[in-house]
């Protein structure tokens, strides 16, 4: 059987479905059998990351329609990055939490393995899709995932949080179907590439107002201003594996689908101001509230919606410079996000609480995870040898490319906010007297080859961005080139 | 044909009738099965509107099992609006009692 | 069968308004509950409007005049240039199942929130804010 | 006060956007064009599901094969939602709720003729509900329409009888088998005619009951998968234990 974007959706998908069987024939099977399919997804992730970068765009037809009469999956340069990504970290992700040990309780178990399992391929599955129909069920599918796992601990906090994200995630879901019939009336098809094609002839006040319906609902998956209400409580209430997922996995999947729908079925110079201001607004409150938390993975859930605001800037900017930095960005926001999440939560494990003024010289107990930490606040706020600095780089060349003074200094100042409040808890970890109580958690070896994976690829990226540069640009130019897209999609056979 | 006309507009009327009956009912049983209403006389609409698949599944899902869940719900929590918390309802129980 | 058609049109701005207006009308009314009401089940069920709502909308544009369900029952064989948009029907299938998935979600969150705040009204639950 | 001029301005705003948007496709008119030489995707789809399928319910048709994979995804929505409804509502049996617990069930039973009613219904129901989605590429239904069918009918069992509790283990199997079973049948058309999904050339005849290739065989696993999905969802909301009153 050829390799085909196909298998990243039906292997997880009938692995799901299996899953309670296995689990009556093997005690453990909940927790190892994710682990091989996700490690089969960056098997094949590899496999065609390579092809589609050296022969281009990847497509495949579901149901032997050939588009725009059936669903069609493509992998661009850009989609086949970000699902590598998505596979690479959702494997990360797993391996740490293979033993993590809130949530070996029971039979849970194999609901967590199945949930968490699931929302990656519904992630996937929106970043691969050609249909917008189908987009909005695999929103849904990662949407009902990421409900349950909010609410996972069946705590008090877990049940609200988890409410507030099913109340803007039903109305989203109903504003992204009012959007999806109205361009279907217009255009009378559902297939992305072909409402491209038609889409200049539709009635501009039609498209305004579809464009605006989509935008309220990816908004909310987004976690743009002001609809990311959900998302500090979400992210801090889920298991601290399913943070970093939110964080690594859906979050970038979300941004696509935004992306996608806005370059590509209407037109980037409709959204690029409103993505400019919008995600410049986003930042700016989201790194202010964080500034003001005492609860660690509240904060890292303020920065994370700070970066993808940065992120939604980038792409509103939409040169080739500023789009080379957002892909940048979204990796190392992946990556150092989900570092971030991995360590801190050992953290909290080790201190049973998750405000910030208990961690006062934990690095004498947790010295390794401590440095892991440090390195990852360290390549977020940007410092010069380590990833984070590139992507910051190059969105603020993009910027100055296209004259906007403004918003560089913006971006700046609100740099400087981050690195205010993410110094202060590396202040607090290293310099701050600690309270004598011995460490009781070691991390297991799992976790800790998981978060050493992640900081060396902080590191390599960081020293030699060049390793991963020219796929980027590549990723970037056919984001930007509409007609191709449509071309690929439509002389499917 | 005008018997088809006359139809969808008393069918809309009820509809939303039965809509804002079920937000505005304060006993939220009644609410309930208003909303079955509206999911009812929406499957006639569908099948008036030529979509006797839709109008299927809405009647089985729409009208039975999102109204017993909805009636599960509310025995699990409480049956009036203005009633909504533990606290509210032993008052309210006291008072009787007094 | 020309009669039909006659009449359609003549009616026409009061069919789209019965037809449309009451999907419209279904959507405001449920947005009206989820943002006004306090009651938690109250909310679901204005959730639960606003997706008859759109369902309705999405057949009412599938509609054609005089055209039978997409059906090609014995004697409708060849009846396929008067039969109705299938398409919005397939998809509104799977909106109400979806529909109703969400729903049961949401309530079963509801069961486990008043398990633990002992209330249901959404302005007494604020453990978790800005 | 402010949020109510608030809201009522956001539902006019919401609302003009709405019938205005929607009026540019007027109600009732003609946006499918002709079939025999189909410029929409809904003319293609009209024309196709009869001659290249032979499917009689062309909603079917689009529902199973042409759209098939937005039903893959559909069946995973209901599975998880069944899977995050066990997972939010599980108890494990030691634990106690902030010192809840109730075990006695305040319901009456139901009188004997609602009894005997049900149990004459059940079967009846269980045969219409199988019924609907056998004939699902004929006549309008199908496996979600049965399958929700088949879910009232255990409904009915589960409001009757307060001790009727389903079989779990066949629950499970007939859960996962369904499910997979619907992946392996997508599985045979990636590997057989190279795409994931595809339909069997050989599609019989318009209206027979053995029509449409896969179709009807597909449509029955969804059934199976549909209704055992809403059966354990009902079953796990009617096992909440009541509250204190």
């Amino acid at each position: 059987m050829v390799i085909s974007p196909i298998h990243y959706i039906f292997v997880p998908l009938a692995t799901a479905f299996l899953i309670p069987l296995l689990q009556k024939l093997y005690k453990d099977a909940a927790r190892v059998v994710p682990g091989l399919v996700l490690f089969y997804n960056l098997v094949i992730s590899v496999i065609l990351f390579r092809r589609v970068m050296q022969h281009g765009t990847v497509t495949e037809i579901i149901a032997g329609w050939r588009p725009p009469f059936g669903i069609n999956l493509i992998m661009t340069p850009f989609s086949a990055t970000l699902a590598s990504l998505v596979s690479f970290m959702a494997f990360a992700v797993w391996l740490y939490g293979f033993r993590f040990k809130r949530v070996l309780k029971g039979g849970e178990v194999m609901y967590y393995e199945i949930l968490q399992l699931m929302m990656i391929a519904g992630a996937l599955g929106i970043i691969l899709t050609g249909d917008l129909f189908n987009l909005f069920v695999f929103i849904e599918i990662t949407g009902i995932t990421a409900i349950s796992l909010v609410a996972f601990y069946r705590d008090r906090h877990g049940a609200e949080a988890g409410f507030k994200y099913m109340l803007l995630g039903s109305l989203a879901s109903s504003f992204l179907l009012l959007g999806i019939l109205l361009i279907y009336t217009q255009t009378g098809t559902l297939n992305m590439a072909q409402i491209a094609q038609k889409m200049p002839a539709v009635d501009s006040g039609v498209k305004v107002i579809a464009l605006i319906f989509i935008l309220i609902a990816l908004g909310i998956e987004a976690e743009m201003f002001p609809l990311n209400s959900w998302a500090p409580d979400a992210y801090s209430q889920a298991p601290s594996p399913t943070s970093a997922t939110f964080a690594s996995v859906l979050a970038v999947a979300a941004l696509y689908a935004l992306i996608r729908v806005g370059y590509t079925l209407f037109d980037a110079r409709m959204i690029s101001g409103f993505l400019i201001v919008m995600g410049f607004l986003t930042m700016l409150i989201a790194e202010m509230a964080a500034f003001s938390q005492t609860d660690l993975k509240r904060m890292l859930a303020y920065s994370s919606i700070g970066q993808m605001g940065l992120a939604m800037v980038a792409f509103g900017i939409g040169n080739e410079t500023a789009i080379f930095g957002a892909l940048f960005l979204m990796i190392n926001h992946a990556v150092i996000k989900a570092l971030l999440f991995m360590s801190g939560s050992y953290f909290i494990y080790n201190l049973q609480t998750k405000k910030m003024d208990a961690l006062n010289g934990i690095h004498k107990r947790l010295p390794y995870v401590s440095f892991l930490f440090s390195l990852g606040v360290l390549a977020i706020i940007g410092f010069p040898p380590f990833s984070g600095f590139w992507s910051k780089l190059y969105i603020l060349y993009g910027a100055a490319n296209k004259n906007m003074l403004l918003l560089i200094i913006g971006i700046l100042s609100i740099t400087l906010i981050e690195m205010t409040y993410y110094l202060r808890v590396i202040g607090r970890i290293y310099f701050a007297k600690e309270k004598s109580e011995p460490a009781s958690h070691k991390p297991s070896v799992n976790a800790l080859v998981a978060m050493t994976a992640l900081a060396l690829v902080i590191i390599i990226l960081g020293i030699y961005p060049d390793l991963i540069s020219g796929y980027l640009h590549q990723a970037g130019r056919f984001l930007l080139d509409k007609q191709a897209y449509i071309q690929t999609v439509l002389s499917m056979r | 044909m005008t018997t088809f006309i006359l139809f969808l507009v008393v069918m809309g009327i009820i509809l939303i009738a039965a809509a804002l009956y079920a937000v505005i009912q304060k006993d939220l049983l009644y609410a309930v099965l208003a909303t079955g209403v509206v999911s009812l006389v929406l499957s006639v609409f569908f099948y008036l509107l030529q979509a006797p698949d839709v109008a299927i599944t809405e009647a089985a899902i729409g009208i039975a099992l999102t109204t017993i869940i909805f009636i599960i719900t509310i025995r699990n929590t409480t049956r009036d609006e203005d009633i909504y918390s533990e606290d509210l309802i032993n008052r309210f129980k006291n008072k009787k009692d007094a | 069968m020309k009669e039909f058609q006659e009449i359609f049109l003549r009616y026409h701005a009061l069919l789209q308004a019965a037809v449309y207006g009451s999907a419209v009308l279904l959507i405001l009314i449920g947005l009206y509950a989820v943002l006004m009401k306090k009651h938690l089940v109250k909310i679901v069920i204005g959730l639960s409007i606003i997706e008859s709502g759109v369902n309705l909308l999405f057949v009412a544009v599938g509609y054609i005049s005089n055209h039978t369900a997409p059906i090609f029952s014995p004697g409708y064989e060849h009846a396929a240039d008067k039969m109705v948009d299938p398409v919005p029907q397939a998809l509104v299938l799977t909106a109400i199942v979806i529909g109703f998935a969400t729903t049961a979600l949401a309530l079963s969150l509801v069961i486990r929130l008043y398990r633990h705040h002992k209330t249901a009204n959404i302005e007494q639950l604020k453990s978790l804010r800005w | 006060m402010l949020k109510k001029i608030f809201v009522w301005f956001l539902l006019a705003v919401l609302g003009i956007a709405l019938y205005a948007s929607f009026g540019r496709a007027p109600f009732g008119e003609n946006r499918v064009g002709p079939t025999d030489n189909p410029a929409t995707v809904s003319a293609f789809y009209l024309k196709n599901s009869a001659e290249k399928l032979q499917t009689a319910n062309s909603v079917t048709a689009i529902v199973v094969n042409f759209r098939g994979f937005d039903t893959l995804g559909e069946v995973t929505v209901l599975f998880l939602a069944a899977t995050g409804l066990a997972s939010i509502l599980y108890r494990k049996e030691d634990e106690d709720e902030e010192g809840e617990h109730l075990p006695v069930r305040i319901n009456l039973p139901a009188s004997s003729i609602v009894r005997t009613g049900a149990k004459i219904l059940f079967p009846l129901i269980l045969l219409l509900g199988i019924y609907i989605f056998v004939h699902g590429h004929l006549t309008p239904g199908g496996g979600f329409q049965g399958g929700s069918v088949i879910a009232t009918g255990f409904l009915l069992m589960f409001i009757t009888y307060r001790r009727f509790g389903t079989n779990h283990k066949v629950m499970v199997w007939l859960e996962s088998l369904s499910g997979l079973a619907f992946v392996l049948t997508g599985l045979y058309g990636l590997i057989k005619y190279g795409s994931f999904l595809q339909n069997t050339p050989d599609v019989g005849h318009l209206n027979d009951l053995v029509s449409g290739g896969l179709i009807p065989l597909i449509y029955i696993f969804i059934g199976i998968k549909v209704s055992t999905e809403l059966t354990n969802v009902l079953d796990t909301l009617m096992n909440i234990k009541p509250k204190k009153r």
